[in-house]
């Protein structure tokens, strides 16, 4: 290889741990309130959220294999299994 | 930063063990059950963090530019597989609860117990 | 050849794959479901058989895709086999070939799924046995999980299986994942996962906080399969609504792999990291002892014949637990043949019982209660596998049960031994008394309890087939395994036991036969090996306990007419409304004796190794 | 327990365990402190090894792909799992215990939500395809296509109705195609051991160029063979799961 090869880019360091930390403390909260998110739809929807973060938290990790099944499966397929359980599930009163 | 990732990992744990433990209803158990796994992702690729290195991907970068930990984002991806599979099995266990008792508690369902 | 390790996984995988692509060509052709099945089990059961023997001069080791090690650093994936793990593995599979010869006639209407779900289970607990790397345990570990938890379920029209299937799917993930965690946690120090590599690193450093940690976090998940009391719950709850056929495969392979998971992680890890020998070998001692007895007295309380063989089982565990946590060679040797001649005599009975639900349609023992008298073949085979329970030599159990009172007296624990043979005498007179009262009509049935007989009763028949007579393919398995089980007591296998245990127990060896390819025939090991053979007192012991429990059997059938007895009050009252707060079926309870039984033994080695 | 007890005890358990699990946690060298030397191990040998210039795909389909075989038959195993609690089975009614979606009806999809979905399943496709395909290049591979690829299908049906979808898919056919890709990825290791080479050896050739698609011998190919199984396990469990919830919607008619 020679010099025409691109340097690879690279966040600052300073700015890649505020980053982290930012969405460490994200990740943190979303955790929290997939727990104590009680009503189920709503839940769903919490936990779709929390799936994105955690892909955020994932791609500033520098794994973005991780962050393209996190994506995949905790923010599209798991909510729509569970979404049909819940569609199976549901009581009456709704 | 040094532990800060470290002490996220263990708050996430605690707080979906605690979800596990106080919850009234199983899909939100299994959620729950959901958030203690992320916790080992956060671990795994947490451990396997080199400051300052690209991802471990020479498509377009040098062949020995510093990379972080390949290996641990190998199992993390196994882990995610492993959730959903899981995960769909646990629901469907569920369903079939409710379908035959009528309730998601764990309480009532107890009272089912074999 | 050492391609047996990897077809010994990869083939059971294969055909299971292959019977569900083929599977509209199957239906309506269940015998030829039935035999493909069983050749595969049976084929594996024999190439573990091969490698347990290929295996007795020395450990081998297969590298997955040929990446050896370098340098002492481990690229790829390996499966490390020595007689005791690729004994167990095999164990597994005999098991699995005689539940799935059993299910022949017993499930009528099975579809694919359910043998496709047995040879995934069987494959995973192959693995499991084999590898020697500690993510590559985990998959498997959850292999046999999933696969276990689907096939608890396996009967939605009835109403126990569901909830005990939750409670053991949902207790069990949570203790994977924390033993992930540990896993994780241990990689983030030493930068490998292959066992051996990590021993030999973490072996150099005095142990530290993390390492112990580790140790119990990967424990976790391991207590939990083997049902170690305060993570024991959810055992009984699955086995009693489990398909019996599963049932043996639970009690005689998964519980028990989960106590070899133990000894591997401490013998091929942390062993040497930890140190503090005696410290480590009474905190198992003191978890062994306390499930022994919880198990035993719950197991004499029982009339749900499932539950209660599930209890005994449970007793067990604290047993071989004992055993393994003598860190000794011979109680580990010891601990190895109780768990074989365990895993026949318990398979035998729950056979026996799935018979009796296939005739009568009942596993209530006060219902049964002398209504299977006309069942004779079963009831013999049910009575003497009880007896085998009891450790009445020359069943397996004895032998194996002696080698571990016998390390007891040696380390200067003398009191072991009573302690087992009471908790013997306790499981074992409980099978007894079920054998005398069910089959033989014997003495009174035991008074009604009635949340028992409720959950008994709806323990509706699992089969479709002819009710009036016993198909020979139910009465052989139980019989082959009991005649198994006396094989193992009169087979002199003292000296490769405890040769393959004082190996097992080497570290030293382990990591040269992994990390630099040696082959140890015979390590020097920092035990001596010590003399394990059938000694008087193994012999005395094993008729004391058999005679015990069959007095205790007749105490308890006949108890209301023994002037002495009879103005005293029901045995097992006293333990009812305590045992109805503990096993009270709610998962979210089960959950939490796990976080705070893992918090106390946390703090207890936090204390040890400082 | 009662309640009370229960979270009692667990506040006393879990702050027992968190903080044990803290003590230890703080035991690891700092964050972005990795020590190695696995990954370095992997870093130095893996391009040069396999051609593959995704480094994670490599650990995956060829260093550790003995575990990847296990992971894809946790998924084969809870898809057949799903399938065996949730099949309906003889004595099981066609009226279920509890039937409380009697009154609703499934509201109609709108023409709207229609063609969007059915504008977007071509291109979904088309990526779930290139993920599937390139694992051995870029931060992609068979199981995230996988995923992707199911989606698709599920697209289809909120396009159309549940008819569409289980023509699109019978259960057979899935069944098939979901033992192909575990199997065949089994079937791909063994291939090895014919001509006396460990499992899962990677025997194809593995191209000259680093990073092309045509790279890196049986990693591209396990990487295809786990895409099939992830698509049809996902789209099983899925199809198993719509089942009931269909088969209730009608019944309640």
């Amino acid at each position: 290889m020679t010099g025409a090869v691109v340097t690879p880019y690279t966040v600052p360091a300073g700015l890649m741990d505020t980053l982290q930390v930012t969405v460490l403390i994200l990740v943190a909260a979303g955790a929290t309130a997939v727990v104590l998110t009680r009503r189920l739809v709503r839940q769903v929807l919490v936990l779709s959220v929390y799936g994105i973060m955690l892909a955020v938290l994932f791609l500033t990790f520098q794994a973005p294999d991780v962050t393209l099944s996190a994506l995949t499966v905790g923010a599209v397929a798991l909510p729509i299994v569970l979404l049909l359980a819940i569609s199976k599930t549901r009581k009456k009163e709704e | 930063m040094q532990v800060f990732p470290f002490i996220v990992v263990a708050w996430i744990i605690g707080v979906g063990l605690y979800g596990i433990a106080t919850s009234r209803n199983l899909i939100h158990q299994i959620v729950c059950l959901i958030v203690v796994q992320s916790s080992t992702y956060v671990l795994l690729l947490g451990v396997g963090y080199v400051t300052g290195a690209v991802a471990p991907y020479f498509y377009d970068v040098p062949v020995h530019t510093p990379a972080v930990d390949p290996v641990v984002q190998a199992l993390a991806l196994t882990d995610v597989v492993v959730e959903a599979a899981v995960t769909a099995l646990l629901l469907a266990i569920a369903i079939q609860a409710h379908k035959r008792f009528g309730t998601l508690d764990p309480h009532e369902l107890a009272e089912f117990k074999g | 050849m050492d391609h047996l390790f990897a077809l010994s996984v990869a083939v059971p995988l294969l055909v299971a794959a292959a019977l569900v692509g083929v599977k509209p060509l199957l239906s309506g052709r269940r015998r030829m479901l039935d035999t493909v099945a069983v050749l595969t089990a049976a084929s594996v059961a024999v190439m573990l058989l091969v490698i347990m023997v290929q295996t007795d001069g020395g450990d081998r080791v297969y590298w997955f895709a040929g990446f050896r090690p370098f340098r002492g650093v481990v690229i790829g994936i390996d499966f490390e086999a020595g007689p005791l793990s690729a004994g167990l593995a095999a164990l597994a599979a005999v098991l699995v070939t005689a539940s799935m010869v059993f299910s022949w006639r017993y499930f009528e209407r099975v579809a694919t799924y359910y043998h496709a779900l047995m040879l995934t289970f069987l494959a995973g607990m192959t693995g499991f046995c084999l590898t020697g790397d500690i993510f590559d345990l985990f998959v498997w570990f959850e292999l046999m999980g999933v696969s276990a938890y689907a096939l608890t379920a396996y009967r939605p029209e009835e109403r126990g299986p569901i909830q005990g299937a939750l409670t053991f799917a949902i207790t069990n993930s949570v203790g994977a994942y924390v033993s992930l965690s540990g896993i994780a946690l241990i990689y983030g120090r030493t930068g490998a996962l292959n066992m051996a590599q990590i021993g030999a690193y973490i072996g150099r450093h005095p142990p530290d906080r993390l390492v112990v940690v580790a140790f119990l976090l990967i424990l976790a998940g391991l207590l939990v399969k083997s049902a170690i009391v305060p993570f024991h719950f959810w055992l009984a709850d699955a086995h009693a609504v489990a398909p019996t056929p599963l049932c043996v495969l639970f009690s005689g392979a998964m519980v028990e792999l989960g106590l070899y998971g133990i000894a591997r992680v401490y013998w091929s890890m942390f062993g040497t990291a930890l140190g503090h020998r005696a410290e480590i070998s009474h905190v198992f001692l003191t978890l062994g002892v306390l499930t022994a007895v919880v198990g035993a007295l719950f197991c004499f309380r029982e009339r749900h014949i499932k539950r209660l063989l599930a209890f005994s089982t449970i007793s067990h565990a604290g047993m071989f637990l004992s055993g393994i946590g003598l860190l000794t060679p011979l109680g580990l040797a010891g601990a190895a043949v109780y768990v074989a001649g365990h895993a026949m005599v318990k398979g035998a009975l729950f056979l026996c019982t799935g018979i009796v639900l296939h005739r009568l349609g009942s596993v209530n023992e006060t219902w049964l209660h002398g209504r299977a008298r006309h069942l004779r073949i079963t009831g013999v085979v049910f009575t003497l596998a009880g007896l085998g329970l009891a450790d009445l030599p020359p069943f397996g159990t004895f032998l194996g049960k002696g080698w571990i009172e016998d390390t007891g007296s040696a380390h200067g624990m003398p009191w072991l031994m009573p302690v087992f043979v009471l908790c013997t005498i306790l499981a074992g007179g409980a099978v007894l008394r079920v054998a005398g009262g069910v089959f033989y009509g014997l003495g009174d049935p035991p008074s009604e309890d009635e949340r028992m007989a409720r959950a008994a009763n709806e323990e509706t028949s699992e089969t479709d087939a002819d009710k009036r007579r016993t198909p020979l393919t139910m009465i052989i398995p139980p019989t082959v395994l009991v005649a198994l089980a006396v094989a193992i007591g009169l087979t002199p296998l003292g000296p490769a036991a405890d040769a393959a245990a004082v190996r097992f127990a080497d570290q030293a060896a382990y990591n040269a036969t992994v990390l630099r390819g040696a082959h140890v025939a015979h390590p020097v090991a920092p035990f001596a090996a010590e003399a394990a053979g059938i000694t008087v007192s193994d012999v005395v012991t094993g008729l004391v306990s058999a005679a015990g429990a069959l007095l205790l059997a007749y105490l308890a059938l006949y108890w209301r007419r023994l002037p002495v007895l009879r103005r005293g009050y029901e045995p097992g009252t006293g333990l009812t409304t305590l045992a109805e707060g503990f096993q009270s079926g709610v998962v979210n309870d089960y959950v939490t004796w796990m976080v705070f039984g893992l918090a106390c033994l946390g703090g207890v080695l936090a204390l040890i190794i400082r | 327990m009662k309640p009370g007890q229960r979270r009692l005890m667990f506040f006393a358990g879990a702050a027992g365990l968190v903080a044990f699990y803290l003590w230890g946690l703080l035991g690891l060298p700092g964050f972005g402190n990795y020590p190695g030397p696995y990954g370095p191990a992997i870093l130095r040998v893996a391009v040069a090894q396999t051609q593959a210039t995704g480094v994670v795909s490599a650990v995956n389909f060829e260093y550790r792909g003995f575990d990847t075989v296990g992971e894809e038959f946790i998924l084969f195993t809870a898809a057949a799992g799903t399938a065996i609690v949730l099949r309906m089975l003889r004595g099981e009614g066609e009226r279920s215990p509890v039937d409380e979606a009697r009154d609703r009806d499934a509201p109609p999809t709108s023409n709207a939500v229609r063609t969007i979905a059915l504008l977007f399943t071509g291109p979904v496709v088309v990526v779930g395809w290139w993920l599937a395909s390139h694992a051995q290049t870029n931060p992609s591979g068979g199981f995230q296509g996988g995923v992707v690829l199911a989606t698709a299908f599920i697209l289809i049906y909120l396009a159309g109705a549940f008819l569409t979808f289980s023509k699109l898919s019978p259960t057979d056919v899935t069944d098939a195609v979901e033992a192909a890709g575990a199997g065949g990825f089994a079937a791909v290791g063994l291939a090895a051991l014919f001509t006396g080479l460990p499992y899962l050896y990677n025997y194809l050739p593995l191209g000259q160029i680093p990073g092309a698609v045509s790279s890196s011998g049986t990693i591209a190919l396990i990487s295809f063979f786990v895409g099939l199984e992830v698509a049809a396990a996902f789209l099983l469990i899925v199809s198993e799961l719509l089942e009931q919830t269909l088969l209730i919607r009608h019944g309640g008619r």
